[in-house]
């Protein structure tokens, strides 16, 4: 069964993967950024190394998302002229 | 109400505060390192420390928590939380999605920042309602997922029990129709 | 009995599996941050059903890790990259 | 029936109700129309299902601290989860986002 368990893991590893790397928008990538660094926590648990897993969860997931994510707060603030593409589905509601 | 008025503290309560809040943390420690003996050479001089700052920066204890009120109110919040999820289950699993939301305005009665967080967490746990927002002049903004007539009135009896968690009582609740 | 371990574990993956569809679609970046508070959740389900399963207690620690995560990555959300998810 | 056949049999039990919820909460996050209605779903459901999830690992753990451990694992999560939930609700209702009733659409 947990063979089944771990080609699951692998794809959506890569879905995430390719995902936070090829959003133009770079939110989207922030958040698929730090998800992609919980799913990796959870391969190194599979990999039987917990000491490798609670340092990717605290520093690749946490910190490297807060920061991420404070970066881009900074990126707004400051008014950089980017090109934000704009969101094809309808119900943006701070528009 | 655990409210005190004096913002100075005797020599003796803090004494009595710190004594307690390291037993506390020295108690979460056990549990966190599940009972290895070895890690209490860490342990309790961590706990001291931490006890040491929490004084040093927040003497006064939040609230009292009133013991037979906590009982009633884990029973109360375990039965509430549990229907809390079965209705949000029931609600996105059906193919016609019940869904009516609104914003509702409660005036609290409850009054303090420690009972008021309790609040506002609980009612986010129970059935179909979410605290949005504290408005100014003493009004919580919930979020509903069905608008029915009873809202504020079940919001009324949640109130009771985290009352009754801190072993306050509330003023009587007048109904404006107002929702 | 570990058999239902195991399946949990599928089924917990499962279903974090289709929480990415809404980092997909959006609309908000408010709702994108959303799956990743039910990957904190779900995260801490699998890591300790793993623990379980491997009989490695340490990994009981990690979902403690995973729970104040997840407080930390909402936290530093509204506080510092609110109205930024456009970009 | 032995003790470990009940705990057994009752820890599958819990799963299955503790998956259950995870699910739901997965597909009312896909599923519902706005962001607040989304975090009812978050917030409630998944907090159940790792309550359930706990209490099945509870029934099969091998001493009572370890028990204990989980409960306060799960204590955590439900404090900042709730708390999460209204950060996100607040700041989002600051923001000036109308939640999705059922006349407007």
């Amino acid at each position: 069964m947990m063979i089944v368990f771990d080609i699951l893991l692998v794809a959506t590893i890569i879905w995430i993967a390719v995902g936070s790397l090829s959003q133009r928008q770079m939110f989207k990538s922030v958040v698929m950024f730090v998800i992609f660094g919980l799913f990796m926590a959870i391969a190194w648990i599979r990999l039987s190394s917990p000491d490798v897993a609670m340092a990717e969860a605290a520093i690749g997931a946490g910190v490297t998302g807060a920061l991420m994510l404070d970066a881009i707060g900074h990126l707004r603030r400051s008014e950089t002229p980017y090109a934000s593409a704009a969101e094809p589905e309808g119900g943006e509601p701070d528009a | 109400m655990s409210q005190q008025t004096a913002t100075t503290i005797s020599r003796r309560e803090r004494i009595r505060l710190f004594v307690l809040r390291t037993l506390a943390l020295g108690a979460i420690w056990v549990l966190i390192t599940e009972a290895d003996p070895g890690s209490l050479a860490v342990g309790v001089p961590l706990a001291m420390i931490g006890a040491a700052l929490s004084v040093a920066l927040q003497p006064r204890s939040l609230s009292a928590v009133h013991l037979p009120g906590a009982v009633r109110f884990a029973g109360f919040f375990l039965v509430q939380s549990f229907l809390g999820g079965l209705d949000v289950a029931r609600r996105a699993l059906s193919p016609a999605m019940p869904l009516d939301p609104a914003c509702v305005r409660y005036p609290l009665r409850l009054a303090g920042d420690g009972p008021r967080v309790v609040l506002a967490n609980t009612i986010s746990l129970l059935p179909g309602t979410l605290s949005a927002r504290f408005l100014g002049g003493d009004t919580l903004e919930v979020h509903v997922l069905d608008n029915h007539e009873s809202v504020l009135a079940d919001l009324a009896q949640v109130e009771e029990r985290v009352a009754g968690l801190f072993g306050a009582n509330l003023p009587p609740l007048q109904m404006g129709g107002d929702s | 009995m570990t058999l239902a371990l195991e399946v949990l574990a599928v089924v917990i993956m499962a279903t974090v599996s289709l929480g990415i569809y809404r980092i997909e679609r959006g609309p908000t970046g408010t709702d994108r941050m959303l799956s990743a508070m039910l990957f904190g959740t779900s995260g801490v389900a699998l890591t300790l059903v793993l623990a379980e399963i491997t009989g490695i207690g340490a990994l009981r620690d990690m979902a403690l890790v995973f729970a104040l995560l997840g407080a930390l990555t909402s936290v530093s959300f509204v506080k510092r990259a609110w109205g930024a998810e456009d970009r | 029936m032995t003790w470990e056949t009940i705990a057994g049999w009752g820890s599958t039990a819990l799963f299955a109700v503790g998956a259950f919820f995870f699910f739901a909460g997965s597909v009312g996050l896909v599923r519902f129309p706005d962001v607040y209605t989304r975090l009812h779903a978050l917030t409630k459901a998944d907090n159940l299902g790792l309550g359930f999830v706990v209490t099945g690992l509870a029934l099969r753990a091998e001493s009572w601290i370890v028990v204990l451990k989980l409960y306060l694992i799960w204590l955590i999560v439900i404090v900042t989860g709730a708390t999460a939930c209204y950060l996100v609700a607040n700041a989002a209702r600051g923001s000036g986002l109308e939640p999705w009733t059922r006349e407007r659409r």
